[in-house]
């Protein structure tokens, strides 16, 4: 690798977003190095949503740029992709009918060359191509815990494989900079910490990740740096125990003592894992959620 | 365990063998009809091309029931001798995809002597070819593009393309010249409309028509379509009402061709419609058809010919559901060229087979008696010797004849 | 001048009529995101219920009298309309509300066959036009104007003030009534509809019946003003109003209204001045609409759709 | 006063549909509850199994019939008292004997029977019922077939009775699973299956085509005699499948799959040299062949990228009217003529084009404002080539005599002989959609198991989500509309030649209708479905003729219907058969466990595992 650390791979600088009248971000500014893990907490409609939708080309912001490697980022979501940010969603976005396999074969679209011409006829260049495909993809299955379940569809696999799986996806577009929108929502302990050893050993691969979550013990335990939006603004930001000691944060975001919401987090953590496992519907079913915040 | 297997196989031979064995005493019944005739060398069939649903299925039907009642009425005459007739309906649907697939159905049957159809010209450009492959006698009781007979350059250079096909209608460029020199010539109208619906009959018959309008000195005020499915005319009507014409001819059928009357009527434009045979048909009054409104049919009135007459009693006391319709009896007459030219195609003992049928055909072009319609003959090219047109005007709710005559050029 | 005016009352007829059945489309679409391809034909059931009560139910002593004939046929179209509604969003839209998005879609194709169908095999006659009397004043209201005369008929006034009072009393209802701010929380947000005590399916089936019974008195207008019903007309004005509420965004009301008016409008204009006349007119619509859907998704004055994350 | 006639019908109408639906609740009830008898008690089912087997027997030797119908006696001298014709069994009474003796045979066999019984009881009852609706439709009653006094016919009522009683046999005990037999078989074991069972399946649809000759006059019961083979062979298919058989022969052509083909292909060649090969089923099945090529295409768009497209005959017109006017035809505008090859390329061309305009619209417009689009475009052309526009289209006169292809002096509307076989015309035509459909496949099986498949396929699951995976979906979607319209633009070309007249007229809107519903009956994204679909929308009508006003009606009901029950169609692509590999326990696909949002939570936390 050539950057050097002090180079940012992702580099938000007075990101502000208007909609209308409202003011959902304010300047915020965000750097992100090579294999690190930033963590993005804030209470609800603190505009993390909206922030994270300005990462991924969804949204244009009103002033400041995000910038990736230095250039400034496209404003489509599939260029955004293409140049190196890959995102997973919050409520799980895969596509059911196809194949764990296949999943992850989409994921690899953009870095497939393959034409409609080719794509006809299927001469050696494109079976050559799309066998080196298949490989990367079976590794990444590997990588990701979920060998074998190649040729299960989507749709059946359990919940914490399918966020698995998604992960696996966005992985597969050689992304610089990960994007993880509430990647342990509805889990049980046990397969949080799966997910936090995961994307610890993905930050081995040297890539940058982001984390948007609620639950802010796992936020503090596997994040680098973790920054704080309140009202479009950007709190605090540093080191998981410069944030967690921040009167401001505890104020403002957590309105009470650490210990108390530590408790707190956990009971909701318990128990909304137990719900959720129990009423999990085939992902088809679920409808797209329209704000995000909820 | 093998053992068992082996039995049950033994078990179905056995009673599969005394299956194959059984007795060949033969059914008999009822069915048949009239037993006076010999019928003893099998059913030859008639075909019938014509469409059964859809917005023109009152015209088809029409076309079904009166082939019906001629082969009924040959059976009972024993006209083809040892053989029954039936009659075999396929409906094209108006469409000439649909009709091209009925024409190949009936023309895989070797025993399809002869086809009646189609209704619309444009099926019948899609029926001609197949039929003629396989050499199969058509006769037309209701095509009336002039081309189908004299080809493509029809008024210059007459060509007969397809010798198994015969009609016994007349012609656009007989009727069409005929409403003409009526509406100009007789009803003194100077500053006509026309409307047509887009489709060959429509079109063909409006073209013939503005022609001769225009030679006869009327002016071409206006022209205008309408959509095969619109029911809605105030645009067109509207269009059209700015030229203030004296009467508007209609190159279409009924089922538009009614509810213009009336619209226009509704519209301020209280001039009379006149239109071709596929509007003479008492759903054109139905639909809104108005007093004084005209249209040209083929033939002398059905109600003044004796055998037209008898026709008409026929059919009503066969109790067929629909009406006969404005081809009915040409329909009829068309089943009876085609019987008649196969008696005499088979004599006393002949059979039929593919070997005869040239000689239906030279039979049919030979053919000549007096029908439904008036005299039946036809020329060199297929076409109908019978160039006789009546023009009808709705009177008191009834379509009544007003002038017979013939197209003289 | 005269034909221009014309065409001007012949278009605001048609969009009258179009206005009525974009209501439907435009409702059931706002909440259930369905475009109802069988409105269309619910529009044409109408016409043929209402034609059916009046010749076979109404005892022919009362028919001569419009404002019993007429309001009774009005009822009986809507009746049917209504019943087929329910019917149809029960058994055919409601298993499939999860379903992948063409699933309904082709449904709503299916069920739009089937009563065309059913209506041409099983009405008397109706395999063509069949005449419908037309059961009010019938009167044909001339003026001279400059370089000519425009006609208008009772029926035509009638038409247009049914469609222009229907779509204000809707407005009424649906702003201010319980069941109104239901049926806009459901399609804003259905499973938060359902937290605050709103029974989804109840507020849908309603907007299929409303819709339905507007669809209804539709076809006995159609009946009155065109004298005939025929069964190809479900398709056509489906295809108008679903055009028309498009055109003024789905899910809202005055949209629909407008949209109609605009859709009956162009038709009548194109038809007399535009190159190829009535043959094109639908050309012209479907341009218009296209264009209006490339620059202005949401329709004339539909919300903009939010950007999903 | 008078009461309307209206409320009379009323009155008689309401109660008799009440009825009806009482009759039908009290069936269901009843089925329900002679399941929850027999289920439970495994003993029953061998007396039952002997005792409905016997039944059947005595049924293919009862008289079906009481008396000659109007229209001529009823096939299989169905007619004849038992004491006249003891033995005489042939058509749908000997394959009531049959099933009937196999099912006995059967019962003493050392294999799982359930599965084969009711598949047996199952056919019987469809060929019981069939017949039964005919006789005492076209009879005028059930004195047709039950007694008229001096005659009695009870075939009907007894083989309905033992089909009952052959299917609660199989439901008598414990479900058995279907046995699965190993693929490791010898090469020459294999191919000989192979060839053996695609050779049956092409007899068995030679054998479908025929039955009962065209209907028409001269067979006036085709209708039954169609269905009741059909109901016979689904009998026998369905025990096939229960001795696991089906799924083998499925499995071995998995594994030769490239063998298959080639035997798959001769044996669709060979189909003109059977009892099927006549000038009218050679001209079917290249419409059908057209349907499906056409078909296939429109799967592309609809199966594959999920976007409904309902003017998709327009682009078959295009390439019909594109090739009708290189083709040397009188009325065509272009006074010369082109080889039919190169003909085909330009309509390839042209529709291709046309497909990627009307496909644009989907960069901004979202998915379900894309089908009216798409609807108004198929209304467009209809009217544009109802205008004649340009001169191109004949307006309506149509393009009438576009001339047969011709290659190497073979003209392909006469009959051929080959090695003294005569062959059937038309069946040049035959040869060449069957190389074009072939070819078709190909392209869609290729396309669909590559990176643009793939993204299609994604943007059909989730567009946001493809969106976001680095796919420029516009460009995608816009691409398979090309690609469906080029392939439908190919199939145009054939059918100019093949029907000689191009008409507006043949592409209207429910042309679509019929090509959306081909696709999705096959089931959608499945390359073999849009083939089958075509083939049992083209030729159910041809068979069926007593119906076919109500073709169109059946039709609106079979989508309703698919789309509830069935969205996977008859033959689901791989993805979705995976899904209905894992069948609930009861044996019910997961479709239709989440279908209903009020189903307590149980059922759907059971599936979701």
């Amino acid at each position: 690798m050539t950057a050097t650390s002090n180079a940012p791979v992702l580099a938000a600088s007075n990101v502000t977003m208007v909609f209308g009248g409202l003011t959902a971000l304010k300047d915020v500014n965000i750097e992100l190095h090579e294999g690190q893990i930033l963590g993005l907490i804030g209470p609800n409609g603190a505009g993390k949503t909206t922030f994270f939708n300005c990462l991924t080309g969804l949204y244009t912001p009103t002033r400041g740029s995000v910038r990736l490697k230095g250039r400034t980022l496209p404003s489509d979501p599939a260029q955004v992709t293409v140049a190196g940010v890959a995102r997973t969603f919050q409520n799980i976005r895969l596509f059911p009918s196809m194949t764990a396999l296949e999943n992850v074969l989409v994921g690899r679209h953009s870095r497939m060359k393959q034409g409609p011409i080719a794509s006809l006829f299927h001469g050696p260049s494109f079976k050559k191509g799309e066998a080196d495909a298949r490989t990367r993809c079976l590794e990444l299955l590997d990588f990701v815990g979920l060998s074998g379940l190649d040729d299960e569809l989507a749709r059946n696999l359990p919940y914490g494989d399918q966020r698995r799986l998604e992960i696996a996806r966005a992985l597969a577009t050689d992304p610089a900079v990960l994007l993880l929108d509430e990647p342990t929502a509805g889990m049980n302990p046990q397969e949080t910490e799966a997910a936090r050893q995961l994307i610890l050993s993905i930050r081995e691969l040297g890539i940058a990740v982001v984390v948007i979550e609620h639950d802010t013990k796992f936020i503090f335990s596997l994040c680098d740096h973790v920054s704080v939006l309140v009202q479009g603004e950007l709190l605090v930001e540093g080191s998981p125990e410069v944030v967690r000691g921040d009167p401001r944060v505890i104020e403002a975001y957590l309105g009470k003592p650490p210990e108390e919401v530590q408790a707190e987090v956990d009971a909701y953590a318990a128990e909304s894992s137990a719900e959720r496992t129990s009423i999990i519907e085939p992902i088809r079913d679920r409808r797209p959620n329209e704000g995000g915040q909820q | 365990m093998r053992n068992q297997t082996v039995k049950a196989a033994v078990l179905v031979a056995g009673a599969l063998l005394l299956a194959a064995c059984g007795t060949n005493k033969e059914e008999t019944g009822a069915g048949g009809g009239n037993q006076a005739c010999d019928q003893s060398k099998g059913t030859l069939v008639i075909g019938v091309i014509a469409p059964q649903s859809g917005g023109l299925s009152a015209l088809g039907l029409g076309i079904k029931n009166s082939a019906q009642l001629a082969a009924d009425q040959a059976n009972e005459k024993c006209a083809v001798k040892g053989y029954k007739l039936q009659v075999q309906t396929e409906d094209d649907q108006a469409t000439a995809q649909v009709g091209a697939q009925a024409a190949t159905r009936l023309s895989s049957n070797a025993n399809v002597v002869g086809v009646i159809g189609t209704l619309n010209s444009s099926v019948a450009q899609s029926v001609q070819p197949i039929l003629k492959g396989k050499n199969i006698l058509m006769v037309s009781p209701a095509n009336t593009a002039p081309s189908l007979t004299r080809g493509g350059e029809y008024a210059t250079a007459p060509k007969r393309d397809f010798e198994n096909y015969f009609r016994v209608c007349a012609t656009d460029d007989l009727q069409g010249p005929f409403a003409a020199k009526y509406l100009v010539g007789k009803a003194g109208k100077k500053n006509i409309a026309i409307i047509t619906d887009g489709k060959t009959y429509g079109e063909g018959l409006a073209a013939e028509f503005k022609k001769q309008a225009e030679k006869d000195g009327a002016k071409i005020a206006a022209t205008a379509k309408v959509g095969e499915r619109d029911t809605d005319f105030s645009t067109v009507i509207t269009s059209i009402k700015g030229a203030n014409p004296d009467a508007v001819y209609y190159g279409g059928e009924y089922p538009q061709a009614g509810p213009l009357s009336k619209q226009m009527k509704d519209a301020g434009l209280n001039v009379p419609v006149m239109g071709g045979d596929g509007i003479f048909d008492q759903k054109f009054i139905d639909l809104g058809g108005k007093e004084g409104d005209l249209a040209t049919s083929v033939g002398a009135p059905t109600e003044t010919l004796p055998s037209a007459k008898a026709f008409i009693d026929a059919y009503k006391a066969k109790g067929f559901k629909d009406d006969y319709s404005a081809y009915g009896a040409f329909s009829y007459d068309a089943a009876n060229v085609i019987i008649a030219s196969l008696g005499k195609t088979l004599g006393d003992a002949g059979t039929w087979g593919e070997d005869k049928r040239a000689d239906l055909i030279k039979n049919t072009q030979d053919y000549s008696a007096q029908g439904a319609t008036g005299e039946v003959k036809f020329d060199k090219y297929g076409d109908s010797t019978n160039k006789l047109l009546t023009v009808y005007k709705v009177t008191a709710g009834k379509w009544a004849a007003d002038e017979t005559g013939t197209f003289g050029g | 001048m005269a034909t221009l005016l014309q065409q001007l009352i012949n278009g605001l007829v048609l969009g009258g009529l179009i206005a009525l059945i974009a209501l439907g489309y435009t409702m059931v679409y706002g909440i259930i995101q369905l475009i109802n391809f069988a409105h269309g034909e619910v529009f044409m059931v109408g016409g043929f219920a209402s034609l059916a009560t009046y010749s076979y139910f109404i005892p022919e002593s009362w028919r001569s009298d419009w404002w019993v004939a007429l309001p009774l046929m009005a009822l009986g179209g809507a009746l049917v309309a209504v019943i087929l509604a329910v019917i149809m969003e029960r058994f055919a839209y409601r298993p499939l509300r999860n379903a992948p998005r063409l699933a309904p879609l082709i449904t709503a194709l299916g069920v739009s066959v089937v009563l065309k169908e059913a209506v041409r095999l099983f009405y008397p006659g109706a395999t063509a036009p069949v005449p419908f009397p037309r059961v009010f004043v019938d009167e044909q209201y001339t003026f001279e104007i400059f370089d000519g005369t425009i006609t208008i008929g009772s029926t035509a006034i009638l038409m247009i003030a049914v469609s222009v009072i229907g779509a204000v009393v809707l407005q009424t209802y649906i702003t201010k009534s319980r069941m109104g701010r239901a049926m806009r929380a459901t399609a804003q947000d259905p499973d938060t509809a359902r937290l605050m005590g709103v029974n989804p399916n109840r507020t849908i089936v309603l907007t299929f019946v409303i819709g339905a019974a507007l669809a209804g008195i539709a076809g006995v207008l159609y009946g009155i003003q065109i004298t005939n019903v025929d069964t190809e007309v479900g398709f056509l004005y489906g295809i108008f109003a679903f055009t028309a509420a498009v055109l003024g965004g789905v899910g809202s009301i005055k949209g629909a209204v407008i949209g109609g008016f605009a859709i009956g409008l162009i038709k009548s204009l194109a038809g007399q001045y535009f190159p190829g006349g009535t043959q094109y007119d639908l050309v012209w619509i479907f341009v218009l609409l296209i264009v209006v859907l490339v620059f202005r998704p949401q329709g004339l004055f539909g919300e903009p759709e939010r950007v999903r994350a | 006063m008078n009461i309307p006639i209206g409320w009379k019908y009323l009155a008689i109408f309401i109660p008799s549909v009440l009825g009806l639906i009482g009759l039908l609740v009290l069936i269901r009830f009843a089925w329900k509850k002679g399941t929850e008898y027999v289920t439970p008690r495994p003993t029953l089912s061998r007396p039952l199994s002997i005792g409905g087997a016997a039944l059947g027997i005595v049924a293919a030797l009862m008289p079906w019939a009481t008396f000659v119908l109007n229209e001529g006696a009823y096939p299989d001298k169905s007619t004849l008292q038992f004491f006249d014709s003891p033995w005489a069994v042939s058509g749908f009474r000997l394959h009531t004997l049959l099933l009937s003796l196999v099912a006995l045979a059967v019962v003493f066999a050392p294999i799982r029977k359930h599965r084969i019984h009711k598949a047996l009881g199952w056919s019987l009852i469809g060929i019981a019922l069939i017949n039964a609706a005919f006789i005492a439709g076209n009879g005028g009653g059930f004195g047709a077939i039950t007694s008229d006094g001096s005659s009695f016919a009870f075939g009907a009522v007894i083989g309905l009775v033992a089909g009952i009683a052959l299917v609660f046999s199989g439901k008598a005990g414990p479900v058995e699973p279907i046995p699965h037999l190993s693929t490791d078989v010898s090469r020459v074991v294999a191919y000989a299956v192979l060839v053996v069972s695609f050779t049956a399946l092409l007899l068995g649809v030679a054998m479908m085509l025929n039955a009962g000759g065209q209907g028409g006059v001269g067979n006036p019961y085709a209708g039954p005699i169609f269905l009741s083979l059909l109901a016979f062979f689904a009998g026998v298919l369905g025990a096939l499948h229960a001795v696991g058989v089906t799924g083998w022969i499925s499995r071995l052509s998995d594994k030769h799959k490239w063998f298959s083909i080639v035997v798959l292909l001769a044996v669709a060649l060979g189909l003109p040299f059977t009892e099927a090969g006549t000038d009218y089923w050679m001209t079917t099945a290249t419409n059908i062949g057209v349907y499906a090529a056409t078909a296939i295409g429109l799967n592309i768009v609809v199966g594959l990228a999920g976007l409904l497209d309902l003017g998709y005959v327009a682009f078959l017109g295009i390439g019909a009217f594109v090739a009708a006017n290189f083709s040397g035809a009188a009325a065509a505008k272009m006074g010369f003529e082109l080889p039919f090859l190169v003909a085909v390329i330009i309509a390839a061309i042209v529709a291709g084009v046309f497909g990627a305009v009307v496909g644009s619209p989907t960069l901004r417009v979202r998915g379900d404002y894309l089908a009216i689009v798409t609807l108004a475009f198929g209304e467009i052309f209809k009217k544009s080539a109802q205008n004649d526009i340009g001169g191109l289209t004949g307006g309506a006169n149509a393009i009438p005599g576009v001339p047969p292809i011709n290659w190497f002096g073979l003209s392909f509307d006469k009959p051929l002989e080959i090695a003294g076989v005569k062959l059937p015309s038309g069946v040049m035509y035959y040869v060449l959609i069957i190389v074009l459909v072939a070819l078709v496949m190909v392209v869609f099986a290729n396309l669909k198991n590559s990176r643009i498949g793939r993204s299609w396929i994604a943007i059909r699951e989730d567009e946001d989500a493809a969106r976001a995976m680095g796919i420029k979906t516009g460009k995608a979607k816009i691409l398979a509309f090309l690609i469906g319209a080029t392939l439908a633009g190919v199939a145009g070309a054939v059918f100019a030649h093949k029907t000689s007249t191009v008409a507006y007229d043949s592409f209207q809107f429910i042309e679509s209708v019929t090509l959306l519903a081909a696709v999705i009956l096959g089931g959608m994204g499945s390359i073999p479905g849009a083939v089958l679909g075509a083939a049992l929308l083209l030729v159910l009508p041809e068979k069926l003729r007593e119906f076919a006003d109500y073709r169109l009606i059946l039709f609106g009901f079979a989508l309703i219907l698919i789309m509830r029950f069935r969205p996977q169609g008859l033959v689901p692509d791989k993805h979705r058969r995976a899904e209905l590999a894992n069948e609930g326990a009861e044996g019910v696909p997961i479709e239709e466990l989440n279908l209903p949002d009020d189903t307590p939570g149980g059922a759907k936390a059971q599936v979701a595992r």
